[in-house]
């Protein structure tokens, strides 16, 4: 299975109409504010970015991950595709 | 596992190097290892060596040194350096620049040595922009 | 002295574009410009509460925008529908005026010049 | 060796990343990697007849593409729904598949590494 | 009255939401693929952008214009705003 | 009439350098005046001395010489530019770095003179990509 990671809106759009419903996303940089258009449980987020751009506080329930998670992730998955528009 | 990671966006004009740094020390941190940051695109801009962070703001290029000297491979893609003006001795040799624009511990490299990075690691991860 | 407006339509953080436009429009109101300010699209994103650049060793940038008043820049306009399409609750401070698309229009028609075209 | 997708998703010519790419998806197949492309939203665009970078001092696009199967890279994609949304008709050289969303999940997940991302 | 320059497929979207509909546009760059979501006589391409994207011949009854005269447009418009997202 | 460009893209990354020469040399030709022209944000990259354009593609280095020689300025935004690596040999001095990258006749400025070229201008053209 795939891991997706998630720059920006535009790659979020893109990354939706090509993704497996199973594979987990992580949304990072300004993908972070695509945090309210998903409560997926295999959505997470980087909590630096989310915290930089006020964003964390927002989303309450999100998974919110570090970097040693986010590795723990691309130790799981393959390929890693990274998606910015 | 083996990782090789890409950096395609510039200093200030993206996280690229945020996200490459936090990453790559993570990946140490873990027993990871690392064949080879490669820097293409705009990425390559992070090799230059007359940038001055402003006060206040942090510095990353001390990052960069710092993967270095952990055995990091710092790997600039030649095509893509030498076209936005960053050049090592050599190129400023060939092509008789003034001076040349490559820290020091970054080297300029062809695209087969992201190939061969690619083939050699068991993953390999892109910071875009 | 001109009227300029300053547009802000990308999200801050990714890049400094907004912190170095913002700087451009408090020298504007030192040189005693008509200056003001929009923010449109991923723009709005700048006026959130709760921004920390400092966890990325940047300016927090709305820090920065609270500064504006002290450099006499008091007309900050934002996009209604923008704000609207992103669910969001901006910052309580500085204070900004909310515009409609047509006034919008407006706003640039009476312009001498506008500054901020982005990617 | 490794199976390699290499996607464009941006148009050609305002910067040189496409060019770039193709480079390095050429090296791919010159080391013998198992390489693919994928054209997909605006990277569509790049698949146009009739561009005439030497305009602009730039590589044309398409003449690069052409150049693909010299280099043994014959897996070239495009993504129908991209194509149509823009009402494209895409040059007759080189043989392009055009893949559905669900083909296109299916090629990505096939992948050992995808190559590619950029704003 | 306006002169607006469009860069982009967004920057187009972003300007028409907020142009008088008597403003004129020049499309240049990226812009030129927005050719064919207009036909209005006050809509204008940039040759040469047109012509090395492969657009021109698509739009043959396009106000394709030099930048002599898109200089002629600046001159007789006022603010000349850029858009580019 | 009078008037003041921005340029804010980089090479290869945009298409800023060949809209602002294409403008700039279509008003010289109708006889317009250029207060100057000012590189903000990414576009200070076009004035790195270092640039070697590939062979077979336009280098546009000469083109903004070529206007400067006409006497338009070309002001480079100091700030957006020695945190991105653009330096003169007064910042070298000051900043303790190995070589300068600011092509000769680009100069650093405030952004003091973006304004003021505004407000002397009877027109202000952005080329932001």
């Amino acid at each position: 299975m795939s891991l997706h990671l998630v720059f920006n809106s535009a790659g979020y759009k893109a990354c939706q109409l090509r993704r497996l419903n199973d594979d987990p996303i992580i949304l990072l940089g300004d993908g972070v504010y695509c945090a309210s258009s998903t409560r997926e449980d295999n959505t997470y987020l980087l909590e630096i970015d989310a915290r930089v751009r006020g964003i964390a506080s927002l989303n309450k329930e999100a998974n919110l991950i570090d970097y040693p998670a986010m590795v723990a992730l691309t130790e799981l998955y393959s390929p890693v595709v990274s998606w910015a528009e | 596992m083996k990782y090789t990671l890409a950096i395609h966006g510039a200093p200030y004009a993206s996280q690229s190097a945020q996200h490459g740094i936090g990453f790559a020390e993570a990946l140490l941190r873990q027993e990871h290892t690392i064949e080879r940051i490669f820097f293409f695109h705009e990425g390559v801009y992070q090799a230059l060596s007359t940038r001055v962070t402003p006060q206040g703001e942090e510095d990353l290029m001390p990052k960069w040194l710092s993967l270095n000297a952990r055995g990091i491979e710092l790997a600039v893609c030649i095509a893509s350096g030498i076209k936005r003006g960053v050049i090592n001795e050599e190129e400023r040799l060939r092509y008789e620049k003034i001076s040349t624009s490559l820290a020091a511990p970054f080297t300029l490299v062809g695209l087969g040595q992201l190939i061969s990075a690619i083939n050699e690691a068991d993953r390999y991860i892109e910071f875009p922009v | 002295m001109k009227k300029m407006l300053f547009v802000v339509s990308q999200p801050p953080y990714v890049n400094t574009h907004n912190a170095e436009l913002l700087e451009a429009a408090m020298v504007g109101a030192v040189f005693e410009g008509e200056v003001s300010i929009l923010f449109r699209d991923d723009g709005v994103w700048s006026l959130l509460p709760d921004q920390h650049g400092e966890l990325i060793g940047q300016k927090t940038f709305s820090k920065m925008l609270s500064a504006l008043p002290t450099y006499e820049v008091n007309q900050i306009f934002a996009c209604t529908a923008s704000i609207a399409t992103r669910d969001l609750t901006i910052a309580p401070s500085p204070e900004i005026e909310q515009l409609t698309l047509e006034q919008q229009t407006q706003l640039i028609a009476a312009q001498d010049v506008v500054i901020g075209a982005q990617r």
